[in-house]
């Protein structure tokens, strides 16, 4: 019993760090039509700088301050770069571009710091026993602030008149634009939204295991993953989505008979195999309407 | 698309002007191919530091003939296709006379070339036993896998039930498939995490839960070494009376700092580290002047030395030609911290390499009788 | 003594999600006449022409093609039977050239082999047919560059051209004078004629323009709600009081 | 001469792999990112027959390819079943997925040991021989495409990314087009993949992946036209480019990343100077 609850609070953890990136995808493809797919070496980045920061100053405050404005100025970076594919429509060219950007800055944390893992925090990190489970604080916060954070985005996205206009970026762009919204500052904001989310994954992760240069690609393509079969215009299918592809996999590699040595080299493997089936079963997204189309 | 062209052509010139080098031309050149990039990087990085280091002393005490010797760099990415293309590059623009490639991807990927172009190839860090016997020009200053893994198996087959956790690399899946080779049975839970994977805590949960009296911690050494380890000590309650038993990875001293808790007691089944006081010297060395040294820490750093240091003494004694060298490294005795006065004769990998096992106790590496 | 059926739907019901769209219509098309549909926004007219040309689904009734049931055909088998559309958001390829939209039409109409371009008859006489068309609308000159760059009625314009290349007996015309200028409208509905009366196509329009409708059509379908709820000649309809409640309330 | 023939043998063979890619991802605008699989997939299709199970070079060749096919069908059937973003994600996902399938089950892959000593066949022996067969696939490769550009398939192909709606209407089957598209795809990239293990001689599951699908995909989309003649010099630039890069005296500890940062900044650059230019800013009607 108690193994399940600890392998459930463990794979939590790691789910809801999925999930931000899922989330983050969402909003930016919501309204710019691109997959930025730099968001994985770009929370990398935030993350080492935020790592550089506690080193020299210890303060974890600061640290986030310091994390924050990085987030912030990789979002106007992002928007500066692919702003020119929403305007032309190059979906293509944007995701490419998108992708070549993640590379860049993977290379240059391998300058900088090189490739070796590091950790923001030496030594064994304190747990938090919760009697069933245990948890690091890192583990904890990061389920806490993501869940938080997922609630928020999810209310303002579906409950408010921001969401609405959000939505209908997408839409129709001339449209909103022509109802008095900025859609260029709309877009600019969500960017940098994207790159705080996941730029708190990031740090995360360099608290609770270990920073290394390439470590956002896994994440942002399980992201990716959950985006797509949650359905790209729902964004309760993709947080639903995120915990399916997280979860099972883990349960799988855990509770199947050793006979057959599934272990978490496999879990990629998993992913795809039940991304493959829920597309099967809803093609459209986890809770797609179909609509009218003329 | 002019753009194209351009570059297309100006490529063209200056790879044209690279090949107007020539061989044998009383420099010894040495290739170096190692991950550069990529996931791997960091033990190319590693490579390249302690390689520094030699080459220092070794041009300090005259070279090649009295001239320095040249280290050359390419990126393999420790992929097949990589390698051969950088193999390539070595030998036909930089006329290099010899070559150390380090993971076992790479050197089995340029095996046959070395054979087909009679080009010296000897690694310090390939322990893949397919390398024996995979060409006459290939060898490898490494112990293969099997070495280890015997010894490995006759320790773990102290206990009944046994859980392995390995890091998914050549080195470490080559010794664990040597173990549940002869173990059989006895293994009860075998978990294989990947290399770029940083949070094992589903897997260690999983190790706890297998009711194994013995476990073998199998990571490559470095940082996934110590995260393991770390991330076992958040509750150490899961392992009462749990043996541990490991490789290289815990053997240097700094790889324990902060998880005595765990090492302490713990097997290491590893060749004997020389306990000379020159290596601990040198290995400081590295690290001090050149660079942080941590998964390369230990044996892989003397054996890289080794490697560099026995193909310029080669040259030395015979001639900056690939075939003489061959010649002399496969008749003749070899130096270094760890191959002094053994030779490969008609073998691959450096024989006369046996394991040692070592038991922690005070935070200390104790070599057992 | 009628001529044959090219068209005919029977009890057709469209619903899409909860909202039934088009309820219990049933027309019969015959050879060679030019039928009008129309009616308020929304009233189901563009999903009626889907629905017939398959890219909306039907839940019950049937539709006839030259009397061959085509419910469960896909799009593309219905073309093969003659079918031929129009769309309300012009149906050329923007990102293609005049010349290679009016290419696909023929390659269509007249199952070129695969390798024509290779042979030099073909080549000519395709060549030949092409600049025939866009003279006839005055773009020949454009022919070698992207639809794209066209102006709305130029675009209209090449559509016609290109459902005249594209053969088919059945044309469905979907509001051809959204976004044309008045003076191309008269053009239009030449060519419009021009595809009845000197190609023998039978056409059925959806159009919001009465005025430019009435002069052309044969007989007016007004649909409201989904269902229909006036057919007769122009005369009749245009005299018809219930036509303005459906317009004015 | 070896690292010239490499050179050329890796242009050829990237040109042959991203024909499918020009076609279906670039100009049909399908996004089909299965590509690296069925390279390694033939790879080690390839592989095993022959270590395994004692095919010939040749055969092995052979019935790899027809397995790759087969797979192609299978991707195709998975096109018409579920939605486009649906497809793109299950073909992305099958990168990964198949690579961790690659590690995981070494029993019949060889896993992260991988497999070394594969046999080229007898007239394939020299990398010179190599050469000379892909450089003449490669040349019936660009005859190939010239053809289906001139042909009908050539305008649906392009009539697709802009509407499929209007080209159903034209009598055409999308599907058709894009069953014939994805096949294709799979089936050259297998061949390409089949033709650069016969060169390196040695599997393992890094072999394609994500830094092949990166590589092809730059080349497919730079390569915006539908003309032959864009896609070689696309592919001359992108497998070049790091070539030349080579030949910059980097610090050893910084070369890889080096050459990475330089590279992915000038397609970067490149991206973005090529956005918007060969497409009309069609009015808005």
């Amino acid at each position: 019993m108690s193994f399940f609850i600890q392998i459930l609070a463990n794979s939590l953890v790691t789910g809801t760090q999925v999930l931000l990136f899922a989330v983050s995808l969402y909003l930016i493809r919501a309204v710019s039509k691109t997959e930025h797919v730099a968001l994985g070496a770009i929370a990398t980045f935030i993350a080492y700088m935020f790592y550089v920061m506690f080193l020299s100053t210890g303060s974890f405050i600061v640290s986030s301050l310091f994390a924050l404005f990085w987030a912030i100025v990789f979002g106007y970076t992002s928007f500066a770069l692919l702003e020119k594919f929403y305007k032309n429509n190059d979906v293509l060219l944007g995701l490419l571009a998108s992708l070549s950007f993640g590379i860049f800055l993977e290379s240059l944390i391998g300058i900088i710091f090189e490739t070796d893992a590091k950790s923001i925090i030496d030594g064994v990190l304190p747990v938090i026993d919760f009697g069933l489970f245990k948890l690091t604080t890192p583990g904890v916060i990061t389920i806490g602030f993501g869940i938080l954070l997922t609630l928020i985005v999810s209310f303002v996205v579906l409950k408010t008149p921001y969401g609405r206009v959000l939505r209908s970026i997408n839409e129709n762009n001339a449209l909103v634009s022509s109802l008095g919204v900025n859609s260029a500052f709309v877009r600019s904001f969500v960017y940098c939204l994207g790159c705080i989310l996941t730029g708190f994954v990031g740090v995360m992760i360099g608290l609770n295991s270990a920073l290394t240069p390439y470590m956002g690609f896994q994440l942002v393509i399980t992201g990716f993953i959950a985006l797509f079969v949650g359905g790209v215009n729902d964004i309760r299918g993709v947080v639903v989505a995120t915990f399916l592809l997280s979860l099972i996999p883990e349960f799988l590699i855990n509770y199947s008979p050793s006979s057959l040595e599934f272990s978490a080299s496999h879990k990629m493997f998993f992913v795809f195999i039940i991304a493959f089936i829920l597309v099967m079963y809803r093609p459209n997204g986890l809770f797609s309407k179909s609509i009218r189309k003329s | 698309m002019r753009k194209y062209l351009v570059l297309a052509l100006s490529s063209l010139v200056v790879m044209g002007c690279g090949s107007s080098m020539v061989e044998g031309d009383g420099v010894l050149k040495v290739g170096v191919i190692a991950p550069l990039s990529g996931n791997a990087a960091q033990y190319g990085e590693e490579t390249q530091r302690i390689l520094a280091a030699t080459l220092a002393d070794i041009n300090a005490n005259g070279g090649y003939k009295g001239s320095d010797v040249e280290l050359i760099f390419e990126d393999g990415k420790c992929s097949g296709s990589d390698a051969v293309t950088a193999f390539q590059k070595l030998v036909d623009i930089d006329g290099v006379d010899a070559i150390i490639p380090f993971c076992s991807s790479e050197s089995l990927a340029i095996a046959p070339l070395t054979e087909s172009v009679q080009m010296l190839a000897v690694s310090a860090t390939s322990s893949n036993p397919e390398i024996e016997g995979a060409s006459p020009y290939l060898f490898s200053f490494s112990y293969s896998d099997a070495v280890i893994g015997e010894s490995m198996s006759k320790e773990l087959s102290k206990f009944d039930k046994v859980a392995i956790i390995s890091e998914q690399n050549d080195y470490s899946i080559g010794l664990k498939n040597t173990v549940e080779e002869t173990l059989g049975e006895k293994v009860v839970v075998s978990e294989t995490f990947e290399a770029t994977n940083t949070d094992f805590r589903n897997s260690i949960e999983k190790l706890a839960n297998s009711g194994a009296d013995a476990i073998f911690l199998n990571p490559f050494p470095g940082p996934n070494a110590t995260n393991l380890a770390k991330q076992m000590s958040e509750d150490l309650s899961k392992f009462e009376g749990v043996q541990f038993v490991s490789q290289i990875a815990y053997l240097p001293a700094d790889s324990r700092e902060g998880i005595s808790e765990l090492t302490e007691g713990m097997i290491i089944v590893d060749s004997p580290v020389l306990e000379s006081e020159e290596a601990t010297v040198f290995s400081n060395n590295v690290k001090t002047n050149f660079g942080e040294v941590s998964a390369l820490d230990g044996y892989y750093t003397l054996a890289l030395s080794d490697a560099l240091t026995n193909l310029v003494n080669a040259a030395n004694k015979t001639s900056d030609n690939s075939i003489a060298m061959q010649e002399y490294l496969v008749s003749s005795p070899l130096v270094g911290w760890l191959a002094e006065g053994s030779s490969f004769g008609d073998k691959n990998f450096v024989p006369g390499i046996e394991a040692a096992v070592f038991k922690i106790t005070d935070g200390e590496a104790i070599i057992q009788k | 003594m009628k001529k044959e059926k090219v068209l005919s739907v029977e009890n057709l019901h469209v619903q899409l999600g909860q909202r039934m769209i088009n309820e219990d219509i049933s027309l019969d098309i015959y050879q060679g006449e030019i039928v009008g549909i129309i009616g308020p926004n929304g009233c189901g007219k563009t999903t009626f022409f889907n629905a017939i040309s398959g890219f909306a689904p039907i839940d019950t009734g049937s539709v006839l093609i030259n009397d061959i049931e085509v419910n469960n055909l896909s799009p593309n088998k219905r073309a093969e039977l003659g079918l031929n559309r129009s769309f309300q958001n012009v149906g050329v390829f923007k990102q293609l050239t005049l010349e290679e939209n009016l290419m696909m039409a023929i390659e269509n109409s007249e199952k070129l082999p695969w390798n024509w371009m290779l042979k030099s008859k073909l080549r000519s006489y395709v060549d030949e047919k092409i600049n025939e068309a866009l003279d006839d609308v005055g773009l020949k000159g454009h022919k070698k560059s992207l639809a794209g760059v066209l102006s709305g009625g130029q675009l209209r314009l090449l559509e016609m051209q290109k459902l005249k290349l594209a053969g088919g007996d059945l044309l469905l015309i979907d509001e051809p004078t959204a976004g044309v200028s008045p003076v191309l409208r008269n053009e239009l509905a030449n060519q419009i004629k021009g595809l009845s009366k000197d190609h023998g196509r039978t056409i059925v329009i959806i159009e919001h323009d009465l005025k430019f409708l009435f002069s052309l059509v044969d007989r007016v379908i007004v649909l409201v709600d989904g269902k229909k709820y006036i057919e007769g000649s122009p005369k009749e309809v245009q005299n018809d009081k219930r036509l303005k409640e459906v317009y004015f309330g | 001469m070896g690292y010239y023939f490499s050179v050329l043998i890796k242009i050829f063979i990237s040109f042959i792999q991203s024909v499918g890619a020009h076609l279906s991802l670039s100009q049909a605008g399908i996004f089909f990112l299965a590509i690296p699989v069925s390279y390694s997939f033939m790879a080690y299709s390839l592989a095993i027959l022959q270590k395994k199970f004692g095919f010939g070079v040749v055969l092995a060749f052979g019935t790899g390819l027809f397995l790759t096919f087969l797979l192609g069908l299978v991707l195709s059937y998975l096109y018409i079943r579920v939605s486009r973003e649906s497809f793109t994600v299950l073909t992305a996902a099958s990168i990964v997925g198949f690579e961790a399938f690659l590690k995981s089950f070494s029993d019949l892959t060889g896993g992260v040991l991988g497999i070394s000593g594969i046999m080229r066949p007898g007239f394939m022996k020299s990398l010179f021989a190599i050469m000379v067969v892909s450089g003449v696939v490669m040349l019936s490769m660009m005859l190939f495409e010239y053809l289906i550009f001139k042909a009908p398939l050539g305008r649906q192909i392009r009539g697709m990314k802009e509407s499929e709606t209007l080209l159903e209407s034209l009598s055409v089957s999308s599907s058709k087009v894009a069953v014939i598209l994805i096949s294709l795809a799979t089936v050259l990239s297998g061949f390409a993949g089949g033709l650069e293990i016969l060169r390196i001689q040695f599997l393992d599951p890094t072999f394609g992946g994500f830094p092949n699908l990166i590589l092809v995909a730059s080349i497919a989309i730079l390569a915006q036209k539908p003309r032959v003649r864009t896609l070689f010099l696309s592919t001359l630039f992108v497998v070049l480019l790091p070539e030349i890069l080579r030949f910059f005296n980097f610090h050893p500890s910084q070369m890889g990343h080096m050459r990475m940062l330089v590279y992915s900044g000038m397609l970067v650059v490149l991206i973005r100077n090529l956005s918007g230019k060969f497409k009309t800013n069609s009015r808005i009607v």
